[in-house]
């Protein structure tokens, strides 16, 4: 390791401004206004009348090596040396002229590059690790995107909606994505109770800290084995005891799947961020293309293309509808599993004679 | 090199036309034998629906108590190049912009240390470098920061914080988004790097209410800018808007959720008193309206993922406050909060949680924060609450 | 005899326009002793801002175990007219109609063995018989049940049901409430006489949504009439009410809830399928329009006061039942919850308090109620859940 | 004992019919619509042509006999020997007859009865038994509601208002009224915990029971004492204990006062019924007319009428122009004790960059 150059710690990240394109670095803070030139593309403009294009193309997130490369390689040629990925995983080419957005836009076509996502459309998928790379993952998540994407990329590149729809992935319930925010989103889920590896247990995982990290207080201490038991009937199969305790494994490919939460937000325009609520309580993990999982969010999807307003976002739509029309309009089943017996369950609970036939 | 393990299942991910994972794999399992066993376990997991990595160890590098996550496979035999498989969090600069000289730098340590697959970004914001053994470790470390790289957080500490593009690229941007997320970044390396904390703590900085880094879902102090005054308004651009098409009684006045706006067909009119900021009729009419002069942001506190008892998301504990170098009023604030938490957070408990546990007035009270109506949607409604020693008459 | 204690705060509230309950103590106080000293007593608290009632002790009629509430003075010594001053509660008739004969038999009763005071009625609705003493009891019950009455509920029994005015005078009553309220009275006298639940448990009837008797805030079980069908519109009324200068638009359709409404200045036009039945077009233009043809009730489970956990008010638990004698298809599913709550309710746990400790899933599940949209606002968010057996692959 | 009659048991209330003045036995179930002839009168119309008149008259509920009588004279005279209550507790007269409208109206008017409670007005005053006849009372209900509808009488007789403004009196937070779903409504509260009566509670009370009263857990079973213990620091005065155990009195002069909480519906028009919401933690006891209460009222009031819009309940009002407004017009402050902690606190928080300044 003799080689190895001088480590150095705590010096953070490095300062952005060296990466700043220079009409961003010129008109920092000085954009007086935008406009969508279509679904991948769009100008920026500065006080200065200085104009900034950003032409965006989809990415798998997991890229090689090889592929950032060639995208430096774009940069290089038609960007200065310079380019940004966005918060959805989107990378952005920006370029000071517009004689320079046709041949970049050229090329990255002909490289196979996939432009869009502005606007009022679907933009990239926000997802987590799955199989990839994480241990407590009840489904994959870069699968289920992809075979999402191909179906619905459209969306992406050309046909526009009534306006941003959300998408995102996670692969429990830890929701390492924004699930709980997202128009439409899947997330993995168990159906079955952890199993408790005693022997392994006792020597791995502090039985205090099991206990606590039950919700639903599920866990108690076995004293005779020293080791845990389960109150089977109180498990909702969080994973959470899994997450602090390596013994108590909780997948189960027979029933592992994935719940479809719909209605979700972040933006605060018009009306207030709002959460997720389950659509679809499980859905089977049918590698590799998830048909079911894909046909489920394009059903969602198309009712809220049928019913909704312009700028109007999913959970604005079903506020307006109404859930019990929600379910009418997607034809989905509802089930028990709807009906919230969580923390919070009280306040889900329709305390009023008005509802709909 | 090349492909090892026959992968039926996910050479099928292959087709279609969104840019493919599996291609990018395939692309590292060119000259990376982890990347060439990741394919061959990954296509067992689509095969028998379940992962094959098992509950993480703690790696790291030294000094460090983060930035890195472990990884180990249940099946080392069979796909012995992701025997170890440790992801590495690097700390992204603020606003995910880059040269390309500095990627190709990455790009290259990466391909000589690890699997040349990356996550370009993590959700928390870092750049992932996903997967490497434990010896490698300490070089990708020595290599990347004597470039001028660090790593991100990871465990019971500051994470990555993160921010939408502000004013580097976006005219609405209330407060410079990439400056305060590098200030904290730089300001918190220790508290980011040597975790101490009773769980994880994010930071997350969107320009306006719009919030386009989802701060207010997943970020445990959300900073958000806003402003003070009144919206400004060019008549002819919005005449402008309406004369191409744009019908503004309906797509802007009647979508205004506060009713404070009205339009008679050449003048357009907002009762700034009403106007909650939501940014609707400004992101819809760009040219034509600006967000008010004096600027600042609103301090949100908790949100979080389900686990454990629900998800949050922040919720305003200090309506506005100047976010101006040094900063001071508002790393004060920071620490009183911390402070707090560590004197009575439990273990991995979030501060959200904390809150809710013990009680959203008692956290004002002793942080120090004045209650204010925007705190709340609207006040309690049972009449249980308490009293101090000072309101009672003895 | 006369006022015997000089009261100047009370003598205040003679004074107003406001009728005064002081002066009905004082009339009570020409002829009761107790109405004397209830004035003497109740200056007293006025002049210390304290009751000065002593917890209940356990008193009623031989049989029953509900009906009187007992009361003691905590100064008995100085107003022995109520050292004992204990309430009866008179199960009033349904909708609160009363013929002048009988009213003026319950007070004739009441001038002999009371205090000559009444509340009419109690907030559940008895007719509420305002003090006398123990050895009084047996022979007021005697008097008044010989004359058709008898008492209501209390303690952990079923409560006196009560109802809005219904279809005796309200064009609007989609179920025959008065009917309902009698019928359940009668139907349970057993569980209404000897409380053997964990808790009181409340029935009220609305014949509409507009719940002029507040069942949903205040009933265990709220019985609230509502229709299937289009509501019937009659075009002409509709144009006279805008002739008399109602502003349709502006009155009307823009205060619909659902927005399924329109009016183009001659037609009316509603789209039923997204009407959710709130009353208002049809309240404020009562003479053209008018429920819909198929007519039945909404049961809702679940309201209360705040004591322990918080208000509830009742949610929906069957979305459509028809209300009509005999009602068998009501009081099976009263009997099977009824079962549910004497199975696990704790003592004083409302059945309210019960579905939420044990999850309303559970509860549908367990007493067997298909669940329904309309039984929820949303559906749960975080995606933790129960499955059962039959959901699992083995 | 021996002249008393016959005594009967579960033979339950009379049957109604018997009590419908003729009219409305008549038309029972035929009515097609009613009109507002003036506040305090209103005629129904029946399929058949008939009409009832409804002459609607305060009452302080609490009545003596004499009193009782009276009305019976009334009814006797103008309506055939019927009339009612209502749910709010006032007394309704009928008559079948336009022509005996008039002097129904006269009489009642020369006896001294305040007719008028009908349409978007404040009717009676729901309220519970306060220092005349309960034990639990943190405050006098009948002196609250009369000092109150002397300062409001005119909205009841004469003056409308945007909508029904629906009042309620509770003496403690048992609010055997429906002061959590009204439009303003008044609630006893304390200020200080319960005091432990040792040796009483030895022979009086169960200690599991009492322990198990408690919301926020801060009963806790003292062995050494045989009797119970409270962490003061937790208790927020329900007085829960007390209901349960007598040797816990907790009514303490100097601070026991009343809460004003706004905003809460019942019916479901237009809006969904709604809980009231706090708006002032504390007010003094101040008998015979508690002067801060009633000034407080009437403020919130007066602010509900200068902003209101038509048929809009004070919490369709407060939800509109939203809480942080509502305290601005009222010029109400806004408290720690506003923001909720208790069981369902979250929900209440602002999780949205949105509110007015
Ligand atoms: C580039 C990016 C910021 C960044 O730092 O990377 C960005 C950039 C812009 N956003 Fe965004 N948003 C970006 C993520 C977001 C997010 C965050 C997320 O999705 O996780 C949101 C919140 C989503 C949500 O509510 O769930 C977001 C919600 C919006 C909205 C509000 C949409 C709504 O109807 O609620 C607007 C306003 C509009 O366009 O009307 C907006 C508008 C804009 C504008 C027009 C702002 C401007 O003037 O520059 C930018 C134009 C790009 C466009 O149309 O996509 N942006 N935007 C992010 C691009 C992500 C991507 O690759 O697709
Ligand atoms: C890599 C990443 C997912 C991704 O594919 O992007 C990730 C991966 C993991 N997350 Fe995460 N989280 C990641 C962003 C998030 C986010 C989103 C965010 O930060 O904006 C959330 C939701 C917001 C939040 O913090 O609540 C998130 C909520 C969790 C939770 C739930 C925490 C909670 O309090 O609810 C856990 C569970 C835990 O901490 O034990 C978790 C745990 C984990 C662990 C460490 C698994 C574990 O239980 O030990 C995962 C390691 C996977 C692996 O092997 O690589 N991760 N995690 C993200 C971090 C990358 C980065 O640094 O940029
Ligand atoms: C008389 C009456 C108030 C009145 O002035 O009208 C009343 C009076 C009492 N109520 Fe009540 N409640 C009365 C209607 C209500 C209502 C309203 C209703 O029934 O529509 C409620 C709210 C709805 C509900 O049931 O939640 C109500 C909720 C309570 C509670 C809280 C129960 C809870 O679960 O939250 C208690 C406390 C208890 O049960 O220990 C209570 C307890 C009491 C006690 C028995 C006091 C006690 O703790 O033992 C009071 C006796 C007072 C006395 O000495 O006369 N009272 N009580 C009402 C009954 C008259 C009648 O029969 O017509
Ligand atoms: C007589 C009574 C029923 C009874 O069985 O005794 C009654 C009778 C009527 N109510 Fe009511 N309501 C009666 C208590 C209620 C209650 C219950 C309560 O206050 O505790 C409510 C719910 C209040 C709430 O939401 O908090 C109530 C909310 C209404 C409403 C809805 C008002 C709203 O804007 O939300 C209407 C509809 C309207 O007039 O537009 C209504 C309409 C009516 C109509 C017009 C129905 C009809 O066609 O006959 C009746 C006319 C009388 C009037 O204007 O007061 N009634 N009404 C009750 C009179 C109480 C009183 O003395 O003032
Ligand atoms: S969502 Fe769960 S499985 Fe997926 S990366 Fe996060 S912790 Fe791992
Ligand atoms: S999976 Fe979740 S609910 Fe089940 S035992 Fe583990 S922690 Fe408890
Ligand atoms: S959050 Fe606001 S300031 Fe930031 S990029 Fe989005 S629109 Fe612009
Ligand atoms: S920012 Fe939102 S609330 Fe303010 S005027 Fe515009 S649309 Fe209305
Ligand atoms: S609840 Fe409906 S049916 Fe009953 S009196 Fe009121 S308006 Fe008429
Ligand atoms: S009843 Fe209510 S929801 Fe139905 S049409 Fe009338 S106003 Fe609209
Ligand atoms: S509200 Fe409280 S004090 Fe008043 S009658 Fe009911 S229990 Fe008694
Ligand atoms: S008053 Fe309420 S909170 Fe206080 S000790 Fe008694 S039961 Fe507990």
């Amino acid at each position: 390791m003799a080689e190895l150059p001088q480590r150095q710690t705590d010096i953070g990240p490095p300062h952005y401004e060296q990466f700043l394109p220079p009409v961003i670095k010129k008109n920092y803070g000085k954009w007086i206004y935008h406009e969508e030139l279509g679904p991948g593309y769009m100008v920026h403009v500065a006080e200065s009348g200085d104009r900034v294009w950003t032409v965006r193309v989809a990415s798998p997130r997991l890229l090689s090596t090889d592929t950032i490369k060639e995208i430096c390689d774009i940069a290089d040629k038609h960007c200065d040396g310079y380019l940004r990925f966005t918060t959805r995983n989107n990378i952005e080419f920006m370029v000071d002229d517009e004689s320079k957005v046709e041949p970049l836009m050229k090329e990255l076509k002909e490289k196979g590059y996939m432009i869009g996502g502005i606007g009022s459309r679907i933009s990239n998928v926000v997802h987590t690790q799955g199989w990839v790379h994480c241990h407590s993952a009840a489904t994959d998540a870069s699968g289920i995107v992809k075979a999402l994407m191909d179906e619905l990329h459209e969306y992406f590149t050309s046909k526009d909606l009534q306006a941003r729809v959300r998408l995102a992935v996670a692969c429990c319930v830890n929701m390492c994505g924004a699930v709980h925010c997202s128009d439409i989103a899947i997330v993995g889920v168990h159906k079955t109770p952890p199993r408790i590896e005693h022997e392994r247990l006792r020597n791995l995982c502090e039985i205090p800290s099991t206990v606590a990290s039950c919700p639903t207080s599920a866990i108690s201490p076995d004293p005779q084995k020293k080791s845990v038991k389960i109150k089977l009937e109180k498990c909702m199969y969080c994973g959470n005891c899994y997450s602090v305790c390596p013994s108590m494994p909780i997948a189960d490919p027979k029933n592992d799947g994935v719940a479809i939460v719909v209605g979700g937000k972040v933006s605060n325009m018009r009306s207030h961020p709002m959460f997720s609520k389950l659509a679809i309580p499980w859905l089977p993990n049918n590698p590799p293309r998830w048909p079911e999982v894909v046909d489920a969010v394009r059903k969602i999807l198309d009712a809220y293309i049928a019913d909704a307003r312009k700028h109007e976002r999913v959970g604005e739509w079903i506020e307006r509808i109404g859930w019990e029309k929600f379910f009418k309009l997607t034809n989905l089943e509802f089930k028990l599993q709807h009906v919230d017996d969580f923390t919070f369950a009280r306040e889900t609970w329709r305390m009023a004679a008005t509802f709909k036939w | 090199m090349g492909t090892k393990h026959k992968t039926p299942l996910l050479d099928d991910l292959e087709k279609g036309p969104f840019p493919s994972f599996v291609t990018e794999i395939k692309k590292a399992a060119e000259h990376s034998e982890y990347a060439q066993d990741l394919l061959g376990q990954l296509e067992l997991s689509f095969k028998e629906k379940v992962t094959h990595w098992k509950h993480g160890g703690i790696v790291g590098v030294r000094g460090y108590g983060s930035g890195v996550i472990g990884r180990y496979s249940d099946v080392p035999e069979e796909f012995p190049g992701v025997a170890h498989f440790h992801t590495l969090r690097v700390n992204s600069p603020s606003g995910f912009f880059y040269s390309t000289k500095a990627l190709r730098e990455i790009c290259e340590v990466w391909d000589k240390y690890g699997s040349g697959l990356t996550n370009m970004h993590g959700s928390t914001g870092d750049i992932i470098l996903l997967g490497t053994k434990t010896e490698n470790l300490e070089p990708v470390f020595a290599e990347l920061s004597s470039r001028g790289w660090d790593l991100g957080g990871s465990g019971s500490a500051v994470r990555t914080p993160s921010c939408c593009v502000g004013q580097a690229r976006c005219e609405w941007s209330n407060i410079d988004t990439m400056a305060i997320t590098h200030d904290i970044t730089h300001h918190y390396q220790d508290e980011m790097h040597r975790p101490a904390f009773p769980y994880k703590f994010k930071f997350k900085v969107a320009g306006c209410a719009i919030d386009c880094i989802a701060s207010i879902a997943r970020a445990d102090m959300s900073i958000i800018g806003t402003w003070k005054g009144d919206i400004q308004i060019d008549q002819d651009e919005v005449k402008a808007y309406a004369a191409a098409g744009m019908d503004i009684q309906k797509e802007i006045v009647e979508l205004c959720p506060t009713g404070c706006m009205s339009w008679d067909g050449s003048e357009l009119k907002i009762n700034n008193e009403d106007c909650n900021r939501c940014m609707h009729c400004i992101a819809k009419m760009a040219k034509a309206l600006r967000p008010g002069p004096e600027k600042g942001a609103t301090i949100l506190l908790g949100s979080k993922a389900p686990i454990v008892t629900g998800a949050l998301m922040s919720w305003v504990i200090v309506p506005f406050m100047k976010m101006e170098p040094p900063y001071e009023e508002f790393y004060d604030l920071v620490d009183r909060i911390w402070e707090w938490w560590d004197e009575y957070g439990k273990n991995r408990e979030r501060i959200g949680e904390l809150i809710e546990r013990l009680g959203f007035p008692r956290f004002l009270k002793e942080v120090g924060i004045e209650p204010h109506p925007a705190m709340v949607k609207e006040p309690r409604r049972d009449p249980f609450f308490f009293w101090s020693e000072e309101d009672i008459e003895k």
